[in-house]
């Protein structure tokens, strides 16, 4: 009686916010060992930490809790006078994992942007439901990680409910 | 339902934005020097035109940034505008 | 029971029973409930809308305006049209707008009376007396259906999809049209509002590629549908065409088992309009009578259902289409009496097609009647030759075809007249829209299949260069009589009852009326006469006032125009437009970490800004309100209290520019901020009015804190974000909102040291913590950070901490305070104790007008500054000056008399200088603490009337109270800087 | 002008209704009037019946680009309330109500002025707090403004039936008794007969495209069917104040939005009251004297000339609209269209003399047609005496250059 798919929340992740031009990026770079990705959607998946592009001049690295007080001393060490901000959002953002063959036809309802158009690896930000939320594509079609304000979280677990056809 | 053109995103549903007003609308560099004619003026009058617009808008739920487009207020055809600082 | 023995797409082995009007009847799976009735001969299956005339079925589709059913044993939904409810078993409808019934119509007195109802007669009558004691009856006369009255149980989806090429209608040309977008690799969506594609090709029986065409429909369908680049959507109506090619539609029949209705949100790039056209009807005395239907329909309802409307027809035509449905009323047995064409020279092709048919054809013929009331008996005419009647029992009748162009009209489109066809045909391009087949004016099978085929090719040639896929070719088909059409209107004065409208009854006579009125543009005539505005929207009726109104002004067409296509095509439910979201999803419910605590321990809630829910106060059993304010009240002034101010926005500003982007932000200044401390800052809209205030700490050299009131949050980080990257682009600085990362616990009350001092922490709780410090550390060995902010006057302890360990620390807290019985406390008592502090509030106070002098804010504007957001518009007010209302206390001179907010405020007696409103109570409360009724207000020229009278007028009861300053305990904030 | 009545239709029925006189003349345009009025929906055609009638002007013109009554007097929701929070508003709006509630009897022209009462939803208690501060300043003026329970509002609307876990609670309603709806069309058609029987020469399809000044004074107006002089032209163009006041090089504070509205199929009675849910979308809904449930919203979140609007806006109001009459869900919309509001930047009428001499202005602002008939008779007085009518003194351009703004609504907070 409802869509086939799993939604259940992610925890134990850190998550960084970095605001910067591109010559700043430079130095996170070099803190990480690793080039940023510059293009719209696009992100860089490693087994130690994710760098997620939202923006000409926006990041997120994300990465296990663990790591979130080491890597945000480095990172704001590495940009300290520059034009930059380093901001640990971890507890801002509440992040949920939908998995299942139907994923799509539970989060079109959601997202007004063309999910069909996201490959597995990408992200995005856009308006959903009523709260606006950060998508990472896990696998196109069947994987999604959705990361909302963290105030909104038990409205949109009621609302992936309603969504899959469950009562609410 | 529009669907504005963001640089950065690509085209989105209007219901990810905010329209932010006339381009033309510049804050005064020194306001106090406006007359009180020309500071009525900047607060509350528009040039409201039935035609082409150049105005802000806002991706409020996408990547947050401001742009300009051109937007012509009676087909809602829309033009984009070059980012002037890039 | 006149179903024909075989034949029809229905299934025989499935009898269906179901109740019309009371009686039961017996049909098939596969029948409409229209087709049912027509095979069981039930005429008349409604009332019209003014004159009640008894009516019958005119057409087989959504266009229906005569036949609508109260749909009683699926929802009792009104208003449905009975060629679009399939049968199922148990069925039961009743005819909509007649009582006791369809067949004796108590309201049919009206069309004894209709002399006194010609168009427009209540604009011009009932003005004697008030016009509700006439309202009363007419409303009761007026509507169709009635309302449901059970709560709507249907559950429904709203969804968002993207296509290359979006193809409305699966007829024909709308299947072709599909094969050659799905050839080119893009992503296809197809769209059909029927319960099975094909379009006309259901209802006739024509040749494709040399077989029949259902077999061509269903084998290209199938393919389409089973390839992976293409949706297909059944039972699916396309309502509307808005902008940038966004097209709605609702899925009546989803899959999903739990799902009612699915509405769609399709943006596609191109989008193919094949959605036909429908028959129009001719214009003659008694052309309402029940047993007059559509050429077309009567077709349809013995093709497709086996269904016959009558043993003897008569058909009245202006153009060729009837000439090729000869064969098919002959296969069903009919007796086709003749066929009158009020033209003078029907072509060679369609005269040989009614010799072969042995069908006599009387040409230049005009019906002046019909006889029969609640049937057709027989039909007189007149031609060249004088007047005849002859027996019949059913007239098919057909006036032409209209192209269905409200998609391309929704886009913007300007249809035109075409002559040849007697049509409003699709013009210039709008948007992405291609109308092809019929909706584009296009009536012949093969021409409509060719448009097709060189459509889809065009839509994406322009993107890939040459086609570089290979276009399956346009199938083949039989000839046909070409379409030919002469619009013939009655001559003036007809006698009779001649009906452009079925439904809202209006004939030419009120067509003629309104003109001579000089209601001449279509808009008016359409308003003054109610024709089009219907159920139906005027799909078959408007075209024949639009030729009336021409005919009556001496004007074309083209000049007078249609009245504008709005969405919906066809209606909608509401349920499936806005039904998708429910109860606590209508908008969000945003929480706290100690949200749920809050409701576990008895907080009565209350809707904050910005969508918080929040504690109002925590009635403890036999408690009212008062009660509860009255106790947490003093356990803030006295002991210890402990509030949840998490939904506070809390943005974090980095950069070197920080404390130049606050100081044109803050009417005081804020870049001599030392790191460690806070400021407490007011921050104005450019107009010059309170817009929010809030404490900003400096946390490092380029790191600020900015906590700004709930639901200014979202209005504040959109001023700032907006200054920063649209006005002040060369400053540094960046703006993370972080609200949802802090949670934010304030301890408050004398005793709020001593209980923060029970923990286990590295923070010094001493003096040397000033008022407006913060200090990090832990507690408890939880990360915090403890400010000395106080928005309740008393000494108070802002803990901060990350949302993961919130709840954890607020429960240690409570432990911690148990023994000074620490008492959580609610927003109905915070608001107590502002006012007892006379803390301006911008969304009180403020009001949109109150400048901060006006609040006696003066102390924090520092006019010194170049510049700031506002200073320029109190620049202005303090020029102009003239009376302005200033923020006031009032004490009632009954300390217990009861003042509620929003009170108007009057002057007292014996003042003589002033009259009439005065200004209002901004907020007003009884002070547990003073123990007597004190109140905030904005009154005129408030600041020099101290300790004069006014009048507080509330709603229930008024007070004389005296003016004071707005401030009632500690003016000067010695126990919050303890 | 005949009189029309029940005898005047039984006389015309013996004869076939074949000798109904025309409802106005529809002239030729002369060369020159004392007043010429730009705009021939409910505000002009009744500000020029207002001068005939009161000031004994009549050498008056209404130009009408296109059909009478086609602007958004053609596209309301037949609203007429007052209530309103300022002291400046709410005498004005009371006085537009007396006088729809006489228009009938005046004009001899069914206005169909039916007074069903408006019961505004109270689900918060910030809106608590508004009712209240409304209430108690429509008090001093006499407009009668009730808190009602929650039983008195069940008990007032039958088909009340809010969902058990509805997101914001109905606590309990704020009820105006003399709010009441009103036919639109027949407001413009009312005003145009009673107008051209004084003597006022109404003149559609003809659009202004021009206006001609001398040494900062009025001289006359370029329309589509040639130069018309006249020293004083009055604009009442709802949706179009800017295109036509930039004629004269007057900027105005408006932005004009869509406002939409949209009907239900017809339906027997079911709903007697004008309802607003104002706590979720700002819905109002009510239900016509020909049975079809009429709802509006807010504006359209963007400006517009396009005449059409936005759909979110109709889902987000049917949203709101189920939540509280859960059985609706099965009502279909029948039509939606949209009207263009020049939207003030306080939310407030404007009704003024310019910079221009001879030049004056009447931009209806959100929500026109209730105020149709005050507006009409205070801008005829503005025009006939050149100094504003008592009850429209605040209602001047004056008002955004003193910044004393009638703040009732509509102030965007990021401006």
């Amino acid at each position: 009686m409802s869509y086939q798919v799993e939604v259940s929340s992610l925890a134990h992740y850190a998550l960084i916010n970095l605001r910067g031009e591109t010559q700043v990026t430079t130095n996170w770079e070099a803190v990480l060992d690793v080039t940023f990705p510059k293009s719209a959607h696009t992100a860089l998946i490693s087994r130690a930490f994710s760098i997620l592009s939202l923006a000409s001049d926006h990041w997120w690295v994300r990465t296990a809790l663990k790591n979130e007080d080491e890597l945000f001393h480095r990172l704001s060490e590495a940009v300290s006078g520059e034009h930059a901000a380093v901001t640990v959002v971890t507890d801002h953002f509440q992040g949920f994992s939908i998995k299942g063959p139907d994923a799509v036809a539970v989060l079109r309802q959601g997202f007004s942007l063309d999910l069909r158009r996201l490959e597995s690896g990408q992200c995005t930000r856009g308006g959903f439901a009523r709260c606006g939320a950060t998508l990472q594509v896990v696998e196109s079609g069947r994987a999604y990680e959705l990361f909302v304000e963290a105030s909104y979280s038990e409205y949109v677990e009621r609302w992936l409910k309603m969504a899959q056809g469950h009562t609410f | 339902m529009l669907e504005i053109p963001c640089p950065w995103c690509g085209p989105r549903n209007e219901t990810e934005f905010v329209c932010a007003g006339e381009a033309d609308r510049k804050r005064p560099a020194n306001p106090e020097a406006e007359t009180e004619e020309a500071w009525a003026d900047y607060l509350f009058n528009t040039t409201n035109p039935k035609g082409v617009v150049r105005e802000w808008w806002w991706h409020v739920s996408g990547c947050t940034r401001w742009f300009q487009i051109d937007r012509d207020t009676v087909t809602h055809e829309i033009t984009p505008v070059k980012d002037p600082s890039k | 029971m006149t179903r024909l023995a075989n034949g029809g797409v229905i299934d025989r082995q499935r009898p269906l029973r179901f109740t019309f009007n009371g009686k039961r009847y017996q049909g098939y799976e596969g029948d409409t409930l229209a087709s049912a009735l027509v095979a069981n001969d039930v005429l008349i299956v409604g009332r019209s809308f003014k004159y009640h005339r008894p009516r019958g079925l005119l057409t087989c589709g959504p266009e229906e305006p005569n036949a609508l059913v109260q749909l009683v044993s699926d929802g009792d939904q009104p208003n449905l049209r009975a060629t679009e409810i399939p049968l199922r078993e148990d069925l039961e409808a009743r005819s909509v707008n007649c009582w006791p019934s369809a067949k004796f119509d108590l309201r049919a007195i009206n069309s004894v009376l209709a002399p006194l109802f010609p168009a427009g007669f209540y604009y011009k009558t009932f003005m004697a007396g008030r016009w509700d004691f006439y309202s009363r009856f007419i409303r009761q006369a007026a509507g169709l259906g009635h309302s449901p009255k059970e709560r709507d149980q249907g559950r429904y989806e709203r969804v968002n999809h993207h296509a290359d090429v979006l193809i409305v209608g699966a007829g024909p040309s709308g299947i072709q049209a599909a094969r050659v977008s799905a050839e080119t690799g893009h992503d296809v969506m197809v769209l059909d509002m029927q319960e099975s594609p094909g379009g006309h090709l259901l209802f006739h029986p024509r040749q494709i590629d040399g077989r029949a065409a259902s077999d061509w429909v269903s084998r290209e369908v199938g393919e389409l549908q089973a390839r992976e680049n293409v949706t297909w959507l059944q039972s699916t109506t396309a309502t509307g065409y808005y902008d940038h090619n966004m097209v709605i539609a609702v899925q009546h029949e989803p899959a999903e088992s739990w799902l009612k209705e699915r509405l769609w949100h399709i943006r596609a790039s191109k989008v193919v309009i094949a959605t036909g056209a429908v028959e129009r009807p001719l214009i003659f005395p008694g052309n309402d009578r029940p047993g007059v239907m559509l050429a077309d329909a009567a077709v349809r309802y013995i093709r497709r259902f086996a269904a016959v409307p009558g043993k003897r027809v008569l058909i009245y035509t202006n153009n060729s289409t009837p000439y090729a449905h000869l064969e098919t009323f002959k296969t069903a047995g009919i007796e086709i009496q003749s066929i009158l064409d009020l033209r003078k020279s029907p072509s060679e092709a369609e005269l040989s097609l009614a010799r072969n048919s042995e069908v006599p054809v009387i040409v230049d013929a005009r019906i002046t009647g019909v006889q029969g009331r609640s049937g057709v008996k027989g039909v007189t005419y007149q031609n060249g030759a004088g007047t005849k009647t002859v027996r019949c029992d059913f007239v098919c009748h057909s006036g032409g075809w209209n192209p269905l162009i409200h998609l391309y009209s929704h886009a913007g489109g300007r249809s035109r007249f075409e002559q040849a066809s007697a049509a409003f045909v699709p013009g210039e391009r709008a948007q992405g829209a291609y109308p092809i087949g019929g909706a584009n004016g296009t009536f012949s099978l093969a021409e409509g299949l060719k448009e097709a085929t060189d459509v889809a090719n065009t839509l994406f040639c322009e993107s890939v260069g040459n086609s570089a896929w290979s276009t399956p070719a346009t199938p083949a088909t039989e000839d046909e009589v070409a379409y030919r059409i002469d619009q013939i209107w009655p001559e003036k004065g007809l006698k009779g009852k001649a009906f452009v409208d079925f439904q809202n009854d209006v004939t030419t006579a009120d067509i003629a009326l309104a003109v001579r009125e000089n209601f001449q543009s279509i808009e008016h005539v359409k308003r003054y006469t109610t024709a089009g505005m219907a159920v139906d929207q005027g799909k078959i009726g408007n075209p024949n006032v639009i030729g009336l109104v021409s005919r009556e002004l001496g004007e074309e067409q083209s000049s007078v125009g249609t009245t504008t296509f709005r969405p919906p095509f066809a209606p909608v439910s509401f349920g499936a437009i806005g039904g998708s979201e429910r109860g606590p999803l209508i908008i969000p419910a945003r929480t706290t970490p100690m949200t749920a605590w809050n409701i576990e321990n008895g907080a009565a809630m209350d809707e904050a800004g910005a969508n918080f829910r929040r504690p109002f106060f925590f009635p403890r059993p036999g408690e009212v309100m008062e009660d509860a304010v009255a106790r947490e009240a003093a356990a803030v002034r006295t002991s210890c209290g402990i509030y949840d101010g998490s939904p506070l926005g809390t943005f974090e500003l980095q950069g070197p520019d920080t404390g130049e982007l606050l100081n044109r932000l803050y009417t005081n200044r804020f870049d001599n901020l030392p790191v460690g401390r806070g400021r407490f800052g007011l921050m104005l809209r450019e107009d010059g009015r309170l817009f929010d205030d809030g404490v900003t700490f400096r946390v490092d050299q380029n790191r600020y804190l900015m906590s700004c009131g709930t639901g200014a949050a979202g209005p504040v980080y959109a001023h700032i974000d907006r200054l920063l990257q649209t006005e002040w682009t060369d400053l540094n600085v960046y703006l993370v909102n972080v609200s949802a990362a802090w949670a934010t616990m304030c301890v408050c009350g004398p005793l709020a040291r001593v209980v923060l001092g029970k923990l286990e922490s590295d923070i010094a709780l001493d003096p040397t913590f000033q008022f407006l410090d913060f200090r990090d550390g832990a507690l408890e060995g939880i990360n915090v950070r403890v400010a000395r902010v106080s928005y309740t006057g008393e000494l108070s302890f802002e803990v901060n901490v990350a949302r993961r360990s919130a709840l954890k620390l607020w429960k240690i807290l409570m432990e911690a305070g148990k023994e000074f019985d620490i008492t959580p406390v609610g927003s109905e008592t915070s608001g107590v104790l502002r006012i007892e502090k006379g803390f301006i509030s911008p969304g009180h106070e403020g009001d949109n007008i109150t400048n901060p002098f006006d609040a006696g804010m003066g102390w924090i504007v520092d006019m010194t500054k170049s510049d700031f957001i506002g200073k320029r518009s109190l620049l202005r007010d303090i020029k102009l000056g003239g009376e302005r209302q200033h923020v006031v206390g009032l004490l009632p001179d009954d300390e217990r008399a009861p003042v509620a907010d929003g009170s108007a405020l009057l002057p007292a007696q014996e003042s003589n200088s002033r009259s009439g409103f005065q200004g209002h109570v901004t907020a007003a409360c009884f002070s547990p603490t003073l123990k007597r009724t004190i109140a905030l207000a904005l009154l005129k020229d408030g600041q020099n009337r101290h300790g004069e009278k006014v009048v507080i007028s509330g709603l229930e009861n008024s007070c004389v109270a005296t003016v004071t300053e707005p401030a009632f305990y500690d003016p000067k904030g010695e126990r919050m800087r303890a | 002008m005949k009189r029309f009545s029940i005898f005047s239709i039984a006389r015309n029925a013996l004869t076939g209704h074949r000798h109904w006189e025309k409802m106005w003349r529809s002239p030729d345009p002369k060369r020159e009037y004392d007043v010429v009025i730009i705009g021939g929906g409910g505000h002009g055609l009744g500000a020029a019946y207002f001068l005939a009638k009161e000031h004994g002007i009549t050498n008056v013109a209404v130009l009408e680009k296109g059909w009478l009554g086609g602007g958004n007097t053609g596209r309301n929701t037949m609203t007429v309330r007052s209530n309103f929070l300022r002291e400046d508003s709410v005498p004005f709006h009371e006085m537009s109500l007396d006088l729809y509630h006489q228009l009938s009897r005046d004009l001899n022209y069914n206005l169909m002025v039916s007074q069903r009462g408006m019961i505004t939803f109270i689900q918060s208690s910030a809106a608590n707090r508004i009712a209240l501060q409304m209430a108690n300043t429509m008090h001093i003026y006499g407009a009668e403004y009730r808190m009602l329970t929650l039983d008195e509002v069940k008990q007032k609307i039958p088909i009340f039936d809010p969902s058990p876990n509805m997101r914001l609670p109905v606590r309990g309603g704020v009820y105006q008794p003399r709010a009441s709806m009103v036919r639109h069309d027949a407001v413009a058609w009312g005003f145009a007969r009673a107008a051209d029987a004084r003597g006022v020469d109404i003149i559609q399809n003809c659009e202004v495209t021009g206006i001609q000044q001398e040494k900062g004074a009025v001289t006359g107006v370029e329309t589509t069917r040639g130069l018309i002089k006249a020293k004083k032209v009055g604009m009442a163009v709802a949706g179009h104040g800017s295109v036509v006041a930039s004629m004269v090089g007057q900027r105005l504070p408006i932005t004009t939005q869509p406002l939409q509205a949209w009907v239900s199929e017809p339906v027997k009675p079911v709903l007697n009251e004008i309802v607003v849910i104002r706590s979720y979308y700002g819905t109002y809904l009510m239900q016509s004297d020909k049975g079809e449930i009429v709802v509006g919203q807010g504006a359209d979140p963007y400006p517009s000339y396009a005449q059409r609007g936005t759909f979110p806006i109709i889902e987000d109001a049917t949203t709101s609209m189920l939540e509280v009459f859960p059985s609706f869900g099965r009502l279909k919309l029948l039509r939606h269209w949209a009207g263009m509001l020049d939207i003030p930047y306080d939310g407030s009428p404007i009704i003024s003399k310019t910079n221009t001499c001879g030049f004056y202005i009447d931009v209806a602002g959100s929500g026109g047609f209730k105020t149709t008939p005050a507006a009409a008779n205070t801008f005829a007085h503005l025009i006939a005496k050149d100094t504003p009518h008592p009850l429209a003194e605040k209602l001047g351009l004056e008002r955004f250059s003193s910044g004393r703004l009638i703040q009732e609504g509509g102030v965007s907070a990021n401006r």
